[in-house]
C-alpha cells in the first residue's frame, strides 16, 4: 500500500551549551522570555474564561489550553499590522501573538458593544479585527481556510509579499474546504499556511474514527506542498517550522501544511463533559503534554528564568487578565436600536420603534415599505 | 402514559425504531460515545453498538451523501446534523441528490433517510447555533419537512418520518429540548405527514405557527383571551407536504389571520402560507394577513439584549392579533 | 446606442468594467479560454490575461470561498458559477460567510462580490441544468439579488452590482441570453438596486414577474389586450432588496395581482410578494392573490414534451390574469 | 518538500510468447476478445450519439470515446448483479461492460418514455437501472462518490462480499465531496474502488490550472488507500488493476484509488468547441492514444484476431447499435399526464386536467387543497 511519511520536522535539541537555547533557530533570551510571557499571558487570559463561565458570568467559552506552544512558536515570526492571520475559536494564544489585547478578548467573552471582534453579536471565541489583520471568524469549521487561500491569492496578484497563516482543527481538515482550498493553493503556489492542530478530538470523537490517517500533514503531498509534523510542546521546533513556513511563504515559494500535534486540557468547551468519552488515564495523560511547564523547565535549564522573573511574569500576567477583565466587564451590553445595523452598506438604518423591528407588523405602521428597510446601513 | 421532556421523547422514539427494525443506523457527530451534544442519542451507542449508532468525521456532506448510498442499498439512516446552522455543507445533497433520486429515476430508486437536527434561537446561540433553515427545504419538492412542538407530536411524527419512503427533514426546536415536556402514550401510536392541528379553538383570530412559535402561539392566545379576544392556533407540523385544508378552514371560520415564524421575514416559510390564503381563502378574508416574525438581519445575536430584541415572543404575537382583531 | 443581445451587454459590460478597475478579477470554470460556456466571458480573457480571467479549478465552495478572501483584502472578485444549478456546494460560503461578513463583525468587513449564474428552464436542460434559484438567495438577509430582463437593465444592473459594496446574487435567464435584443446606450449608466420597473401600463390586473417571465408577462399583456383586458407589467429586477412601493402602488391602482415565477411553485420567491401585498395591500384587493409558476415537481424534465408540461408561458400568465380580471 | 510517488502499477508486458497473452492476468482468449468486442461495441454506440446529434436527431450528447480501454479493463472482473456500480455521464463502456444494453443506453438520448434510466426526465448521459445495480447520475459533479462510499458502508454492515465501484473525471475530483468520501472509506475500510479518468481537461481546464499536483492517485495515501496510476491504452493494466482492487475490496481489505490516463477523443460534449482551448498538436497526439486500435494490435500480435474475426465483430456492432438505434427512436414519448409522479412515493397522482398542474391555479378550481397534490405517487 502506498503510504507516505509527511517530512518529519526536525526536534529541537537542548544545545551542548544550554545557555544557547534558540540561538540555532536565531532566536535571542529576550525572544524567548516574550514567547513565554505570551503563552503564560494567553494561559492566564484562558483560565479566566473558565472561571467567569463558572461564577455565570458569561455562558459559553471556547478556548485553547494546551495548544499555547504551538500557537505561540508558529505565529511569533509574522509581522504585525502586514501579513494576515486567519484564526478559529482556540486561538487564543496565536491571536495574543499577532497582537490581540486581553481587553479585547475578553470584551468578546462579555460581548460587550463595543467588543471589535462583533460588538457583542457573536459567542465567544468569534473573534476578528480589521485593523489588526485578524479575519472575522465564524461557526462553520473549515470555511476560513478558502478565506485565507483568497487573502493569499490577492496578495500575489497584488504583488506584495503579505503571508496569511490559518488554523483548523483536525476533525474540521475532513472538510470538502480543506480539499478545495489547498488544490487551489497549490495550483497557484500561494503564499499560505495552513495550520492543524491536532488535539486527538473532535468535541467526543477520536482521530481514528474522524480521519484515514493519523497523520494530516500526510496529505500535503496531495497538493503539493510540504506536510510538516511538529510536536506542540516543543515551542523551539513550532517557531522553527512556522519561520521556515512564513520565509517560503514571503519568498514566493509556496504554501504549507504544518501538523502541531497537541493536547486539548479543558473539555471542547463549556458545554461539554468530556469524562463521557475521554478514559482517566487518557486526561491524566494530556496533562504530561502542557507546553507551558515543558517549555519553562526549557528556559530554566538555559539558565534563562530564574524564580523572580517568573514570579514577575506570573503577576503581570494576572495584572493584564485582572485589568482586561475588569474593564470588559464594566464595559456596556449593546444597544439594541443597533441591532439592525450592518446589514447593507448603503441602507439608512431604520429605527427601532419601528414596528418591523420588534417583530409585529401591521398594515398602516406607515414610512416606506418594508424591505428597503430592512437593515441598517453604517450609521 | 409518560409525562417527559420534549428530547427524552425524540431519544426514546429513536431506541424504540432501532429496536423494532435492525436496518436503521444513526449516524453524526458525536452521536456515540458523547450521545450527541444534546444528549438526544444518549444510551443509543451503548444498547446498539458502534455499527449503528455511528460517530462520523466532520464533514456533513459525507454524513448526508453516504446516507443516501446506505438508503440505495437498503439500511434506514436516519444522521443527525448537530445543528441546523451546519446543514449547509450538505445542502447540494439534500437537494440535488436525496430530494430528486425518485423523480429523477422515474420511481426506481428511493433515499428513504430521516435527517434530524436541532434548529431555532433564545438559547444565546448567536448567529451560527440558532437558525431557523426550514424555508430553504420546504421549498424542495421531494423532501417532506416535519416540526412538531410537542413531546407526543414528536414521538409520532418521527415514527412516521422514519417509516416512510422519502426523505424527511426533522426539526427539533433546540430550546424546547428541556423546557417542554408533556404526555407520551406508550404504545404505537403515528401521526400521518400532512395534518396540522387545532391546538385551541377560538373565533376571532388564526394564529399559525409551528415549532417554538406554536408553543408561544398558544401562551399568546391566552394573553388574547384576557382581553376578550378568542383566537385559534393551528400548529402547521409538517410544512411539506402542507395540510391546507386545516388552515384554511380555520381562516374560513375566523377571516383573520397571523402567521408567526422566528425565521427572519423575508422568504420566509409563513410567507408561503401568507400566499396560500391570499389565493384561497381571499373571499373569506375580514382583514389584511399579517406576519410576526424574526427581523430581516443575517441572524440572531449572541448578547442577550440583542437576542431578545431578535425573538418574536407571546407579547409580540398576541399585540399583532390584538390589532388584527380590532380590525 | 448598440441593438444587443443579453449576453452580448452582460459581457461588453464585464469588459468596461474590468477596464474601469483594476482591482475587478473573473473567476470560474472555463471563464478563460473558452469564455465560459454560454461565452459571457469570450474575449476577457485575450484582453486581461489568466491571473484577472481565471479558469479554476471544479470546486463551487473554492470559487466563492476564495472570492470572499480576495474581497476581503481588497480585490472585486466577479466569480461565475457554471449554471445556478451548481451553486449549492457554495451555499454554506454564501450564506454563513459573504451574507454575514458584515453583519458578525458589526460593520468591520465587508465582501463586494458579484457572483454571476445562469439559471431558468426552456433550453433542453433537464433537471440540473434548468433550474431557478433565487427563492433560496433572495430569502438571507446581507445578499442582494439581481435579475434583469433586458439588455439595458442587464448592463445598468450589472454596473450597479460591480460597484456595489456587498455580495449581489447576479442571475441571468440563459433562455434570454440569445433570444432577448435590445437598446444599450453607450454612456455610463447604472440602474440602482431596489428599483422595480412598471414596463408597460394598465388597469385591470397587475402582473408581476422578473427574468424571462418579465418576457413573458409582457407577451401575455398583448394577448390579454386584444381581449379587452388592460394588464400593467411590473418587472421587480432586483429581488431583494425588494422595492415594495412600485408593485404596491401598482396593485392598489388595478386592485389585482397576478405573480408570476418559473421555479416551483411552493415557498418560491413569488410567495413573499403575494404575503407582501395581501398584508400591504389588502384595502385595495379586488381579488385573490393568483400565482402562476412551475408546478411543484423537483426540476424541470428533460424531454420537450414534458419541458413544456413544466415552463410557464404567456398563454398560461394571460389565462390566469383573464380569469382573475373576470372575478 | 514531501512529495510521493504513487504506486506505479506493473506495465503489461508483452509475454515473450505472444499466444499467451493475457494468462499472467488468468484471462483467456475468449474474455479477450469479449473485451474487445465490448470496446467495439461502446465505441459504435458512442459515434453513433454523435451522428444522431448532427443529424438533430437528439439535442445532447456526452460520451467515453478515448475512456473505452480503461472502462473495459477496470470493469470486466465485477460481478453483474451482485456488485454496484455508480458511474457517470461518461461511462458507456464500463455500464456496457456491466451488462447494460446498447437499447437502454439508447433510450436515454431519445430520452423515451420506457428509458429505464429517468423516463425521459433526465438528460442523455445520466443513467442508472436499480435491477442492475447500477445508480441513477445526476449532473453535479462529485456527488456519486459519496454515494458509492454509502453503499459500501451498507455492504459492510450487512457483512456481504459486494464490491462497489464508481468513477469520476479528474477536474471533479477536486469537489470537497471528493475528500469526504475517501476520509470515510479509509477510516472504515469499505468495500469501494474510486475511479478518477483523467483526460486532462475538465471542459476546458487542463490538468496544470485544475490540479496541484499531476497524478490524483498521490492522494490515496492521504486515506490510508493505494494510489495506482493506470495507462488507459493498456487494457490488461487496467483489468489487472481493477481485478486486485475488486478482489481486496472483495477480501474486506478495503479502498483503492485508481486513476486511469486517458484521452478524450471527442469534444466535452456536443455543445462545446473544444478547438478554442486545444492546439491542433494536443488534439492530434491524443489520436495515438486511442485504446482500441493499440489494443487490436496487441490482440492481431498474439494472433487472436485476424481479419475475418474482426470483420464479424464490427459487423456485428454495426447490427447492435442499427438495433439499438432504431428501436430505441420508435419508442414513444413520455406521457406528459405522467410528470407529476415519482415526487414522492405515497401521494395519489394528481390530474393533468388539473390547472394546478399546468401552472394556472385560480381559486375556485376545487378539490383538495394544492399541496397535497403535488406530487404523484407511484400509480
Ligand atoms: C460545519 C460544522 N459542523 C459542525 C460544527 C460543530 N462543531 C464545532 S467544533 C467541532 C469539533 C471540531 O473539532 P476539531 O476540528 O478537531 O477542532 P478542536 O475543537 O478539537 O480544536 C464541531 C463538530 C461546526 N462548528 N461546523
Ligand atoms: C458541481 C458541478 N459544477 C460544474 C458542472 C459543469 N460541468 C460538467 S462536466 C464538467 C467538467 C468535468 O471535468 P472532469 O471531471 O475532468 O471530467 P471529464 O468531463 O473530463 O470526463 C463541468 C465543469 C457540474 N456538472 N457540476
Ligand atoms: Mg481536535
Ligand atoms: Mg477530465
Amino acid at each position: 500500500m502506498a503510504t507516505t511519511k509527511p517530512a518529519p520536522a526536525a526536534k529541537s535539541e537542548t544545545p551542548a551549551d544550554p545557555t544557547t537555547l534558540g540561538a540555532d533557530v536565531g532566536l535571542t533570551k529576550d525572544d524567548l522570555l516574550e514567547m513565554y510571557r505570551l503563552m503564560a499571558v494567553a494561559r492566564a487570559v484562558d483560565e479566566r474564561m473558565w472561571i467567569l463561565n463558572r461564577a455565570d458570568k458569561i455562558p459559553f467559552v471556547i478556548s485553547g489550553q494546551g495548544h499555547e506552544g504551538a500557537q505561540v512558536g508558529l505565529a511569533y515570526a509574522l509581522k504585525k499590522g502586514h501579513d494576515w492571520m486567519v484564526p478559529y475559536y482556540r486561538s487564543v494564544a496565536s491571536l495574543i501573538t499577532f497582537g490581540m489585547s486581553p481587553r479585547e478578548i475578553m470584551l468578546a467573552q462579555f460581548a460587550r458593544g463595543v467588543d471589535p471582534s462583533s460588538g457583542g453579536r457573536q459567542m465567544p471565541g468569534h473573534y476578528g479585527i480589521i485593523e489588526r489583520n485578524i479575519l472575522s471568524v465564524s461557526s462553520p469549521v473549515a470555511t476560513q481556510l478558502l478565506h485565507a487561500t483568497g487573502i493569499a491569492w490577492a496578495s500575489k496578484l497584488k504583488k506584495t509579499d503579505v503571508v496569511t497563516i490559518t488554523y483548523i482543527g483536525e476533525g474540521s481538515s475532513n472538510q470538502g474546504d480543506f480539499h478545495e482550498g489547498l488544490n487551489f493553493a497549490g495550483v497557484h503556489n500561494l503564499p499560505v499556511i495552513y495550520v492543524v492542530e491536532n488535539n486527538g478530538y473532535a468535541i467526543s470523537v477520536p482521530m481514528a474514527l474522524q480521519s484515514a490517517v493519523a497523520d494530516i500533514a500526510i496529505r500535503g503531498a496531495g497538493y503539493n506542498m510540504p506536510g510538516v509534523i511538529i510536536d506542540g510542546i516543543d515551542v523551539l521546533a513550532c517557531y522553527r517550522a512556522g519561520r521556515e513556513a512564513i520565509d517560503r511563504a514571503r519568498r514566493g515559494e509556496g504554501p504549507t501544511l504544518i501538523e502541531a500535534k497537541v493536547t486539548r486540557l479543558t473539555a471542547h468547551s463549556s458545554d461539554d463533559q468530556q469524562t463521557k468519552y475521554r478514559t482517566a488515564e487518557d486526561l491524566e495523560s494530556g496533562k504530561d503534554r502542557d507546553p507551558l511547564p515543558v517549555f519553562r523547565d526549557q528556559l530554566r535549564a538555559a539558565g534563562m528564568l530564574d524564580d523572580e522573573t517568573e514570579a514577575n511574569m506570573v503577576a503581570e500576567a494576572r495584572k493584564v487578565v485582572e485589568d482586561a477583565t475588569d474593564w470588559a466587564e464594566a464595559q456596556a451590553d449593546p444597544d439594541p436600536a443597533t441591532a439592525q445595523r450592518h446589514v447593507y452598506a448603503d441602507l439608512p438604518p431604520a429605527r427601532m420603534d419601528d414596528p418591523l423591528w420588534t417583530g409585529v407588523r401591521f398594515i398602516g405602521d406607515g414610512g416606506p415599505w418594508g424591505v428597503l428597510r430592512d437593515s441598517g446601513g453604517e450609521g | 402514559m409518560a409525562v417527559m421532556t420534549f428530547i427524552e421523547s425524540v431519544r426514546t422514539t429513536l431506541a424504540q425504531e432501532m429496536r423494532r427494525d435492525d436496518s436503521i443506523v444513526v449516524l453524526g457527530e458525536d452521536v456515540g460515545k458523547k450521545g450527541g451534544v444534546f444528549l438526544a442519542t444518549d444510551g443509543l451507542y451503548d444498547e446498539f453498538g458502534g455499527d449503528r449508532v455511528l460517530d462520523t468525521p466532520l464533514s456533513e456532506s459525507m454524513i448526508v451523501g453516504v446516507s443516501i448510498g446506505a438508503a440505495v442499498a437498503g439500511l434506514r439512516p436516519v444522521p443527525e446534523i448537530q445543528f441546523a446552522d451546519f446543514i449547509f455543507p450538505a445542502f447540494n445533497q439534500i437537494l440535488s441528490e436525496a430530494a430528486r433520486m425518485r423523480f429523477r429515476s422515474n420511481g426506481a430508486f428511493t433515499c428513504p433517510i430521516t435527517l434530524r437536527a436541532p434548529y431555532g434561537g433564545g438559547v444565546h446561540g448567536a448567529l451560527y447555533h440558532s437558525q431557523s433553515v426550514e424555508a430553504f427545504f420546504a421549498h424542495i419538492p421531494g423532501l417532506k419537512v416535519v416540526i412538531p412542538s410537542t413531546p407526543y407530536d414528536a414521538r409520532g411524527l418521527l415514527r412516521t418520518s422514519i417509516r416512510d419512503n422519502d426523505p424527511v427533514l426533522f426539526f427539533e426546536h433546540k430550546k424546547m429540548y428541556r423546557s417542554v415536556r408533556g404526555d407520551v402514550p406508550d404504545d404505537d401510536y403515528t401521526i400521518p405527514i400532512g395534518q396540522a392541528k387545532v391546538t385551541r379553538e377560538g373565533t376571532d383570530v388564526t394564529l399559525i405557527a409551528y415549532g417554538l412559535m406554536a408553543q408561544y402561539s398558544l401562551e399568546a392566545a391566552e394573553l388574547l383571551a384576557s382581553d376578550g379576544v378568542s383566537a385559534e392556533v393551528v400548529d402547521v407540523r409538517t410544512l411539506r407536504p402542507l395540510d391546507g385544508e386545516t388552515l384554511l378552514a380555520s381562516v374560513r371560520k375566523t377571516g383573520k389571520a397571523v402567521v408567526v415564524y422566528e425565521d427572519n421575514r423575508f422568504g420566509g416559510y409563513g410567507a408561503e402560507i401568507a400566499a396560500i390564503v391570499a389565493e384561497e381563502a381571499f373571499e373569506s378574508l375580514d382583514g389584511p394577513i399579517v406576519r410576526v416574525t424574526g427581523p430581516d438581519v443575517p441572524g440572531v445575536p449572541y448578547n442577550h439584549v440583542l437576542e431578545d430584541w431578535f425573538m418574536p415572543n407571546p407579547e409580540r404575537i398576541a399585540e399583532a392579533a390584538r390589532r388584527l382583531a380590532a380590525y
